[in-house]
């Protein structure tokens, strides 16, 4: 496959792409809706959650503005006993996987470092060690090779992380063993402040096929191109036919997290060139010409969009602070002489500022 | 004396371009240290002063900035190399470990490596995972590197100068709690060797008699904030700023606790194999018989840095330095009396 | 009782090969592990036996094959990494610092990552650059993982079992000088509590009651042989070799140094951040009352590990280690005395 | 340029390469013979390093057989201003730079980690951490291009390297900033025990393209044709055209280093298949056919051969063991306290040992 895969233009046409179509011939209006929907819930969750950074409530927020299709479009396409190993940045995937929004925003709040059990949504803790994730991701496919299953295990990062040796020694470990792995690459044009042009020279998924992997670039805009792409890597793995690259070109249309301030370092031009791919608007275009979005449906979408961020608000307000005696808990799985010292001197120290005779 | 209000991460700054206007081989490496000028801004403005060959922003890859600054060390140049965070080190710990620290006995000195890795670290920002480590051990283990922290605002401006003109390589540790604190910074170089903190020297901040307590970086400010509440209660403190943690400044240390007979070491590192314990062993056998008390180590936990709305307990803070003052002084039982 | 001699690096095959046999999810991973049997052929004939799925070679990259164990682990396999020599773990670094180390608090103990990384380290065999490091003081300071060393094939076939089956990562470090010695071991799993050294444990080796000697690994026999040398001048040495590196048994070295008040450690690594300095602060903690001298540190000097005709004087040898014992008996003039 | 490049075939013949032809047009057979010579020489030394390796003379040897072509090919192409960084294989590349045979084999007695100053040859010392290097000459080529100058840094490494994280993340920097490199990796099949295959799926000169690097696959056991494409990827590096990947396809025809055993895991088979390819014999042919070699200038060429051998036997043996105390120098380039403690203690030890009254 050569070339940008894209089936929904940007100003909502339907484009044929022969390659691919079979991929989502089951996808019919109702399935376009309801991806319409998760994108704008997602969009809905990341103003929340950055509204919930402003007052104070949480200590940090990554954006996904702008790679909505990107995320839905992969998420959507995963069967429950693939696996996601993950970066920071992927909430929609998140979502998509059942993971409720108040366990999105915990590690946020600072009240625990994974939100969620890995192994209850097959999603991995979103990973801040840029790229190392994507040997995880192939380890855990020489598991289910090793089993002999057909799940499927996906790599998330972005354009950055590509420069990383991790991600790199993660290829030659995939191709080597023909591993059921997808590393999904959002190209999202920046690393923070360092646009995609200082990490490579060429296109991002032309790095897969040096390592002999496949590598597929498409519209990262277009959720349902992506669908389409994902569905067809997702389906070569099980097939055992081993990793595929995707390469979902897209922007970053906020800033990196709520820390950052993009005005320093890029134009607004660029902003502005990007806007006009919106992946909301060019799925609601299209499908308003289909008559499927309609102001009714297109207002109980944005309502059930803000019962998930009223849910999200409240669920985070209500997030409990951890103990302090739980800082000693889990780092070994088994006792640990020098730390369970540590504990009960900690303990002793605490008890000293309790009035006599309070017991904890 | 020309001398300047100036913030911590403004000092670092003010440092470096004066390093890069002396000495055209300094050259600045890093992620978004370029039109950002830095996650912290410690690098703003030294790209528009000296152009991005001089102040480089680089593919992300830790390891690829070390071994690519080591290679400019063989082509004469002296490159600043910032890890964007503490926890982001450890990708580019071969490089450091088996190349920076080697080169130069490797080469009977043939080759120097006079590079400076620049490292905000530490805790008591709030911050996600990987973002509050204090790997600082690990490179105090490791010979052929040097290993400073500053804590002020004076230090961070003669330091960072200082480790960039060094032959050596030079782990720079900035205490990012301690980015935005003002401090007057003597800039005249005149007076310089009256002013300029020898890389190496500890620092006494606070003379006193009582107990010797030793910290460095991001503690520096808790440390003098515990002496002041204990003189309140009669306890005299003396408060060291070790500044170089490798070499350690023992002289220094040594004198004091000559004089003291306690110490308490704090770090927010964990206590197995941290600084503590080779301050520890190291005064213990410069001072045996001066001292009344086993040495107290008051620091982080043996844990991976826990989450931002923990480590207020974690972080060693007065509360718990007292508690280390109070034992070393037999004031209350300690390790070996807990059995 | 079914005992059998063999070699430490044999043991280490067999203890292995058991594992396997008994736990059907282990899985060896490594550079040239399989048909070559590892470059010390610890790994001999198990792909043979198990297959190349479960006795992988990997392509040459230590994070990779760090980084693909962890996945391993997710996907509730048990893997056990071999680093091909000590001087090549540091490119793993990152994953078994910021990941082995982390996902299990990280997850809140969702995810457990039992791996073993086994290195074989230290000196003494004229090995090039990069082969004989002694990594291990990165490893105790790093919280979330457990660190064990042996010196015998006994220890050598129960603790490889013990590691490959905790629920912990262990670094399970092999003094490569001491693969080829032959000793006694037993097999019987019925005896098991008897002859099984629980993992965390140190063993005195030799009773004592002038002095406490500890050390672990390759330099365990050369403890043993001052200890006999000394025992000729009428100096009774207690030896223990300290077999858990992290945790440590304090309980059993403290045991030690209340009854001889005098401590000697020696280990191959610099000295500065080195165990030592955990040792000794440590015990000087929770034995202050009964210590005579200041514990006593006979290690590696603070350099990057010398070319091979000069290990011999880098690395302790007996003569260095009596004169630590001369020291810490106040035979001879030590650190304290000399400035 | 696609394809094997190969300008003298496996029997000796000639053939035309019209790509290349030009970067050989000044090798006269004069200068061909030199290069016959030089091949002959450094598989000579291999011999001598092997049998003192063998005599207890040196700890080890990692000999070089079969790659002689490739060595020296690249090795002659150089400029004395290009600056080369290795890995322990190379010391035919270390020849051509001036090495003397002593200096080659201080590192493998154990008398020093480093045979000569790099500065004095352009050629750091061989690199024992596989890849490591690859960044350092990345970055030495960054300081050529910041000064101006029309040098190359030429990064040595093997089949195995490229699985490394720290070779590819040479490449991206490489890349990025349009560094004047040259990587020059020699596939000998093996990396110890593993096939080349197990690092890669695909041609391991492919790797370079999916970092927009251009790459030339060269038969590495013709010595003309490496020398070709060596000068072709230097002139492309000074003429700022920015880096070049060159895979040798060669083979090791020996054991690893002299503490292996091949036999435990490669085919006889294989190495006969590869010992019809011989370099050194391809280009005696050639040379006999043209009349070149001769009897004679053969037997000159051997006499010089063994000329080096018995200077290298002699520097090896002559070789003193390094004093004590040096253990303490040039860890630092200024005075270390610490350090100076540790020293100054070990030296009042020593002096227990010696007699009342002598010193040191
Ligand atoms: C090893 C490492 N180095 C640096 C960082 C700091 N950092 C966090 S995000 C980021 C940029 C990542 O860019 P990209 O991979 O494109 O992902 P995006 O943020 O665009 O989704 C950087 C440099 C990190 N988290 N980990
Ligand atoms: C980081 C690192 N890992 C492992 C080794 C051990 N080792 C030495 S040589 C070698 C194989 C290298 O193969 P290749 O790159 O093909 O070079 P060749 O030896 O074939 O010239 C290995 C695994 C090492 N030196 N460094
Ligand atoms: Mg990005
Ligand atoms: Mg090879």
């Amino acid at each position: 496959m050569s070339g940008l895969v894209q089936l929904i233009s940007a100003d909502g046409q339907r484009l044929p792409a022969p390659d691919v179509e079979t991929w989502v011939a089951d996808i019919d209006d109702e399935r376009l809706l309801a991806l319409y929907e998760d994108m704008v819930v997602v969009r809905r969750i990341d103003t929340e959650a950055t509204a919930l950074q402003r007052q104070g409530e949480l200590a940090l927020w990554p954006p996904l503005l702008g790679q909505e299709a990107a995320q839905i479009g992969s998420g959507r396409a995963l069967r429950d006993d693939d696996f996601v190993f993950a970066s920071y940045r992927e909430n929609a995937v998140a979502y998509c996987r059942g993971i409720s929004v108040t366990d999105l925003v915990r590690v946020w709040r600072g009240t625990t470092q994974s939100g969620w059990n890995p192994f209850t949504y097959n999603m991995a803790t979103p990973q801040v060690i840029i790229g190392a994730q994507t040997l995880h991701a192939t380890g855990y496919a020489l598991g289910i090779q090793n089993r002999g299953t057909d799940a499927v295990a996906v790599a998330y990062f972005g354009d950055g992380a590509t420069s990383e040796g991790d991600v790199n020694e993660a290829m030659v470990f995939a191709a080597s063993y023909k591993a059921p792995v997808v590393f999904f690459c959002q190209n999202n044009q920046w690393a923070i402040s360092e646009p995609v042009r200082l990490q490579s020279r060429t296109s991002i998924v032309d790095r897969a096929l040096g390592f002999g992997i496949p590598g597929i670039q498409v519209d990262g805009n277009d959720v349902l191109a992506v669908m389409a792409v994902t569905r067809l890597a997702l389906d070569r793995a099980r097939r055992g036919e081993g990793p595929t690259f995707i390469e979902a070109v897209t922007y970053r249309m906020g800033p990196h997290t709520t820390a950052d301030d993009p005005t320093r370092y890029r134009e607004p031009a660029e902003l502005a060139e990007w806007q006009v791919k919106d992946p909301i608007t060019r799925l609601a275009t299209y499908l308003r010409a289909r008559g499927v979005l309609t102001d009714e449906s297109s207002m109980a979408v944005d309502n059930t969009a803000d019962q998930v961020a009223a849910e999200l608000r409240a669920g985070c307000l209500g997030l409990a602070d951890p103990e302090p005696l739980s800082l000693f808990e889990h780092v070994y799985a088994a006792p640990h002489s020098r730390l369970a010292e540590q504990r009960d001197r900690y303990l002793s120290y605490l008890q000293m500022f309790e009035p006599a005779g309070a017991t904890r | 004396m020309t001398t300047s209000t100036m913030t911590l991460s403004k000092a670092i700054n003010a440092g470096l371009r004066r390093s890069m206007e002396n000495d055209d081989t300094v050259i600045l490496m890093g992620e978004d240290i370029g039109k950002l000028g830095g996650v912290y801004r410690i690098t703003e403005g030294l790209q528009e002063s000296f152009g991005p060959r001089r102040v480089m922003d680089t593919p992300l890859a830790e390891s690829g900035i070390l071994g690519t600054a080591i290679g400019l060390a063989y082509a004469g140049y002296r490159p600043v190399c910032e890890i964007q965070f503490d926890g982001f080190i450890y990708p580019a710990f071969d490089q450091i470990v088996s190349q920076v620290a080697r080169m130069h006995s490797r080469t009977r000195g043939a080759v120097t490596v006079p590079l400076t890795i620049r490292v905000p670290f530490g805790g008591g920002i709030g911050s996600a995972e990987h973002h509050s480590d204090s790997p600082e051990a690990y490179f105090t283990h490791t010979s052929g590197l040097r290993v400073v922290s500053v804590s002020n605002p004076n230090d961070a401006y003669w330091v960072i100068q200082e480790a960039v003109a060094s032959n050596d390589p030079v782990l720079f540790f900035e205490p990012k709690r301690r980015y935005h604190v003002k401090g007057e910074v003597e800039l005249d170089e005149a007076e310089l060797d009256e002013v300029r903190p020898p890389m190496g020297a500890a620092h006494v901040l606070v003379e006193g008699t009582d107990v010797t307590l030793v910290t460095y970086g991001g503690l520096v400010q808790v440390a003098l904030d515990a002496a002041r509440a204990a003189s309140a209660d009669g306890i005299s403190i003396e408060v060291i700023d070790l500044r170089s943690l490798s070499p350690l400044d023992f002289e220094t240390v040594t004198r004091s606790v000559q004089k003291t007979g306690r110490i308490v070491i704090t770090h927010e590192a964990a206590e197995s194999g941290g600084l503590g314990a080779e301050v520890a062993a190291g005064i213990t056998e410069r001072a045996f018989y001066f001292l009344q008390h086993a040495p107290v180590r008051v620091t982080g936990f043996d844990i991976p840095f826990p989450p931002a709305k923990l480590e207020k307990y974690h972080l060693p803070d007065l509360d718990r330095i007292l508690d280390g003052v109070d034992r070393a002084l037999d004031r209350r039982n300690s390790l070996s009396e807990l059995g």
